[in-house]
């Protein structure tokens, strides 16, 4: 089984969600992070004061996927996540040796 | 018969003053003093506690309550003897407001009522000092400097400029406190952050506020309050009282415009920090004058207000070294300055001294002035340092201002999701 | 001769009124006046403000703050001068509050009072309607709105309510406001709404509100305010006044029950959006109203009032295609015709004018009902399309709205954790 | 001639105090009444809500909305008129205000008005015992009771200390609402937090509470409407309006200072929540004998009414079973008894009668504190059961309890970052 | 060395954290996440529109435990953590190279 | 390439980000979450009662980098990081399969 993490812009969540559930993909867990890339910030004020904010949020998707859809997966998010503008975000791809569905106790394959 | 009493209930309360008590005044100053309570624990704790990192909200806000409860003791145990009790230099005889009981008059209104209408002004003015040292300054050290500064440095020049105090008066008009209350204030909060030196990522770190919603709804509670700070220093619900409330709101409302016409000219950027802080410059700089402007007089006054404040914080602050954290100083003590001048400047028709000199009177505003700032420089100096000594050292450690003094000092966060 | 003055104490106001000013009546104007103002920049701020994403929250404040500054300064310019001016269809002669002095009254008050006090109702009127408009217009447009709108449709608008123009007055009941300021807000945020299009998410999008908390916090200050507001407007602290004010807490309180029921009948959920929605619907329903109407009228009205408001977001709203963002129509203008129909139907026993008569009544309030409908609505997408003229057109970029505005054209953040 | 009038102006009101009616003290209770209402729905409800847990926040403040939209309907329908209407152990003939006109006059004031300021004291006294049983009691059952409760249990303990019943008056000095309110609260609060059993992870999971920012603005919105609820009850804006407005200011700073200074003492902290505490606690403490205490006398009862709390909720409450969760017990009840001990102790010179029996009136302090107990208990055990059974059971169930009632009973969530 | 990732249910927290401590597990790094899967989201109210919430709060547990812990590690977390209603979570394990403890610059099995 | 995650002290954050600027590594996604370690929590009150918070605020860091810089990156961190008190956190090195940009589609090594 493979992780997938993908770093996308906040507001393409949605858009990112309904196209993994089209495909099949039903399970994730998604946090707020934020992200430091080319992307530069935008400046806020403090009374007067302007400071870069060099920080962005973002979203930060998690998902296991058998293998087998992993290639299917990716290309649903980038298609998906894309705007075409810098900051759109990466996927990162790595293993996973083992899951278990903590309600029933079942594992790998069947647990995603 | 008629005509005759009519004429009589008209008449100008000035000539019976002392003798009756008037519900409609005393109304009035009921709630004028519940505004101004309003501000502290309220109004400024909010402003305040949002301009500061989340980290240090709860500390900010505490040194506001806190403030507010000692100084409503120190007011009562000696504060009011020594600003309104009889005397040139320093008053005397009303400790613990010996003397004064229920039927007691000060013009219209029950004198323990104006007790506590003053007593609210004292506490207002060492909370907006606290703006200054916030996010280094020991609470305890805070907590006791605090009572201390209303006894040596509120009270004495309340007394010079309101108490009857002949010598050290110079005939500043300060109808609601400019001088007394936002200067005094001001230059205190400057000494004593100069004192503590300043924070130590002071200039490096973004310094992000809280949240720009409490410094919103702080500044409108304070607009609010403000209303009784200067129409209730009337003491009374007339005509005056009227003037002064108009010309408190549009000052206060050109101070906003002031303040994010320029943020939106230099930086394209309008800020609610901005229009809150605005709305303050210009309350403080009507304040002096809000007995005696016009609403012509006030839309310049609060304009020009809020432009310094900002032009204040966002340049001028940067050539000095010194970390006035939230600009105590720059909002209270300069636009205060400049409310002082434009007092003597800007005097409606309808208010004016038949033999006004305005020669005269800028030299009365500014020996006010200067008696205020080194005054309370040198006084508030030497009673910092008392506090500090009394608390072992008046910064807290490094590892404290870190952290942040809400978990350190207070073991609370200001919010829990 | 005891007797003889007692009776003359007792004699009413009205005969001399133009003559005296009477302190009790001018302390609780002032207090009033300090009520309705803090509805703006707190009340209202905060219930739109926490109705709005959390990425448009301080924008939404914003409008509400910078309504009351710039609406403060217009008013003062030239706002009381149309609206109290001399004149038939438009008022004159009291620009930059001309003539006035702190002498000066209207009715037994101070008439720099009456100004401030009428003020602030102004400000609030286009700080309503800016809730129709938000997440989507620029702030630079509304605010050049806002000084247009109160001259040229809200001042017009007051003068014929209550300004003394005749030809256009078909003699409504409105006390308080419930056509002047409620419908009329109503309209122009409806059709500013249809100017700018609905924001691009919605309808898709779950929009969810940044807190409840201020939401609540916000309909709590506003039912306050509005008792300076309802019982503001009798302009004297007596009977009416007393009667205005009880009966404006009952409708709040009926308008809670009214909104919170129905929500619990059709969702099983009681939910505290709903319950300050109902309150404040329950007030706009009481406000032309307040004046005239008993316990058992409010009741009946603040019931209406709530369950039609909650009729109108839930169900009615969907049959339009207008994204009126925070039902400022829905809610103001909706339920505020509600209301000015309620005004001739429920009258208390002991209000009930000798000659009265409901259908002619009824005429009058639908003659001012439909003159306001028409009048705002064609004037206010007038000063809409100058406002969007100036400003390079009314509505942020895609980009813009996406990212929110607080980010964008403020540059700063809600909370900051 | 001119003296004689003079004279006659300053008689004491009292004596022709039924015939006319007083602007000044009609704009003193307009404004009280606006305050004491602003104690609910924000001041209450903030403290409280503040206090919760983030995911039950919104249940626990549209407990204080709800109590009181609920208790405004019961107020005027009957509550009113069993407390002040005529009898001697139960008042009648004022349902629904019957017979009641603007013209009406209660003292000076009009009578509507005062039923007005009245029926913010009976939501307010339901809404305090909320605290007791948040994050468990069901939301309608909670609205039910809040109904009954002041018909039965509020609205005749009312009567009975000020309503005319003369049976069941001891003659206890309850100025302002110590036993009534108070007292009678906080033993329905903890009456029903014995019904309903503790919260299930009560003692074992930390309690954050949601924010202590809300809770010190909830208190200051206290404290501020706390002036109107006990100077208010003066009725006249006079010098004993006064009085009570000082007391009350100088005792809720004592009960801040007295909380935190034994928190400090013993846990070297010094909470915010302790502070907005103390400040409650102190108030609560006055309450009964802010018409006669003096200053000192304020600063005992303050002082060790904020000790007291502290003492009470961090140590005695722990040899106690009852999940009385948010203290209303221990701050409303228990300081409350020490409150009406303190009136008989601390009276001011100028307010002590002069046949004065510290003894006899001791009984009657202790007897009026007796008689609330039982009654309270015993009619607030009842209410609730009748309530439970209505809205089949009054606990909501595990899940509902574990998940948080905000989700789940009002589908909301206090904040959406 | 082993890398176990949970996703909990919010209130099982301090149940899990206690059970772990047991068995000597004191290292962990938590983070509030949302999670998209079987479970319903339960429906939201803004001014009478109803919306469903399809993310639900849970939290995501991470630690890092030498290999010969594993089986206990995950064994201890799904006893604690169940309930046996739908929404459980899951726990998924991967492969750590390294680890490095910062104050002392400590390698490996020395520095979980 | 390398996922480097490091869980460090708040406060730190601009430090080290800034000496891993000055080495090149110029994307990192950032995270706030709460750490149990053995460094002992502080206690919090509530209203006169005392508890002990055992959860402390960290921020966790996650790079993706090419295995050469690793060495170089993980030295980086730990120097910047470092007071030398308890608490300071911890580093982990895991294996990534797959790296893409978004916006480009580059995949792997282009893609850091
Ligand atoms: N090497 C990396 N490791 C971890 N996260 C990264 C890395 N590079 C980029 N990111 C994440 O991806 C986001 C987008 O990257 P950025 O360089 O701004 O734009 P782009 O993806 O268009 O190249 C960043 O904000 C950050 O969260
Ligand atoms: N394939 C997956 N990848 C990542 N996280 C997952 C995956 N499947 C489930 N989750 C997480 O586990 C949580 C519980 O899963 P869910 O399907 O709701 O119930 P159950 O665990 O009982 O099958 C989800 O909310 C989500 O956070
Ligand atoms: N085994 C582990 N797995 C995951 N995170 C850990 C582990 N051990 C420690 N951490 C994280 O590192 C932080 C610091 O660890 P701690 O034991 O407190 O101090 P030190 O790093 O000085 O040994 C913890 O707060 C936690 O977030």
């Amino acid at each position: 089984m493979k992780k997938v993490e993908a770093v996308i812009k906040p507001f393409k969540l949605e858009d990112v969600k309904d196209a993994l559930a089209e495909i099949g993909i039903t399970g994730m867990t998604v946090s707020e992070v934020k992200g430091y890339g080319r992307q530069k910030g935008h400046s806020e004020l403090y009374r007067g004061a302007e400071y870069v904010v060099d920080f962005l949020p973002k979203i930060k998707m998690e998902m296991v996927v058998g293998a087998d859809m992993l290639e299917q997966v990716v290309n649903t998010i980038v298609e998906a996540a894309r705007t075409g503008k810098i900051g759109d975000g990466k996927i990162f791809v790595s293993d996973i040796e083992k899951i278990i569905r903590i309600r029933t106790g079942e594992t790998d394959i069947e647990a995603v | 018969m008629k005509r005759l009493l009519l004429v009589l209930l008209a008449l100008p309360t000035l000539v019976f003053a002392e003798d009756t008590l008037s519900s409609g005044d005393t109304a009035w100053m009921l709630v004028a003093t519940a505004f101004v309570m309003l501000m502290t624990p309220a109004g400024l704790a909010l402003f305040y506690g949002g301009l500061t990192r989340s980290k240090n909200t709860l500390n900010t806000i505490g040194m506001s309550l806190g403030a507010y409860a000692v100084g409503t003791l120190v007011w009562v145990l000696v504060g009011y003897s020594i600003a309104f009790g009889d005397g040139d230099i320093i008053g005397t005889g009303k400790v613990l407001l010996s003397g004064i009981t229920s039927e007691s008059l000060s013009g219209t209104i029950p004198e323990l009522l104006f007790v506590a209408f003053q007593g609210t002004f004292a506490a207002i003015a060492v909370a907006i000092a606290s703006g200054s040292m916030i996010e280094r300054v020991k609470f305890s050290t805070y907590m006791i400097f605090a009572a201390l500064w209303i006894v040596a440095v509120y009270a004495p020049i309340t007394h010079w400029a309101w108490g009857g105090g002949e010598t050290l008066n110079f005939g500043e008009m300060d109808f609601a406190g400019g001088t007394v209350v936002h200067l005094n204030a001001g230059i205190a909060g400057f000494v004593v952050a100069m004192i503590l030196g300043r924070r130590k990522d002071y200039g490096k770190a973004a310094i992000k506020p809280f949240s720009p919603v409490l410094v919103v709804l702080g500044a409108a509670l304070l607009w609010f309050g403000w209303f009784g700070f200067n129409a209730g220093s009337e003491v009374a619900a007339d005509g005056v009282a009227a003037s002064a409330f108009l010309v408190t709101n549009v000052a206060a409302a050109l101070g906003v415009i002031g303040w994010v016409a320029l943020e939106w000219l230099i930086y394209k950027k309008a800020t609610l920090v901005g229009g809150a802080s605005g709305a303050v410059a210009g309350l403080v700089a009507i304040t002096p004058a809000s007995g005696s402007a016009g609403v012509e007089g006030a839309i310049i006054i609060g304009f020009i207000g809020g432009a310094l404040g900002f032009w204040a914080v966002s340049k001028l602050k940067h050539m000095f070294k010194v970390d006035d954290s939230l600009d105590a100083f720059w909002i209270h003590g300069l636009v205060g300055i400049w409310g002082s001048i434009a007092t003597a400047l800007f005097i409606a028709d309808y208010a004016m001294p038949e033999d006004y000199s305005l020669g005269s009177q800028l030299v009365a505003q500014f020996s006010a002035i200067g008696l205020t700032i080194v005054y309370s420089a040198i006084v508030t100096a030497i009673v910092f340092y008392i506090a500090s000594a009394l608390t072992g050292g008046g910064r807290v450690d490094d590892e404290t201002e870190s952290r942040g003094l809400d978990e350190t000092t207070h073991g609370e966060k200001a919010i829990n999701l």
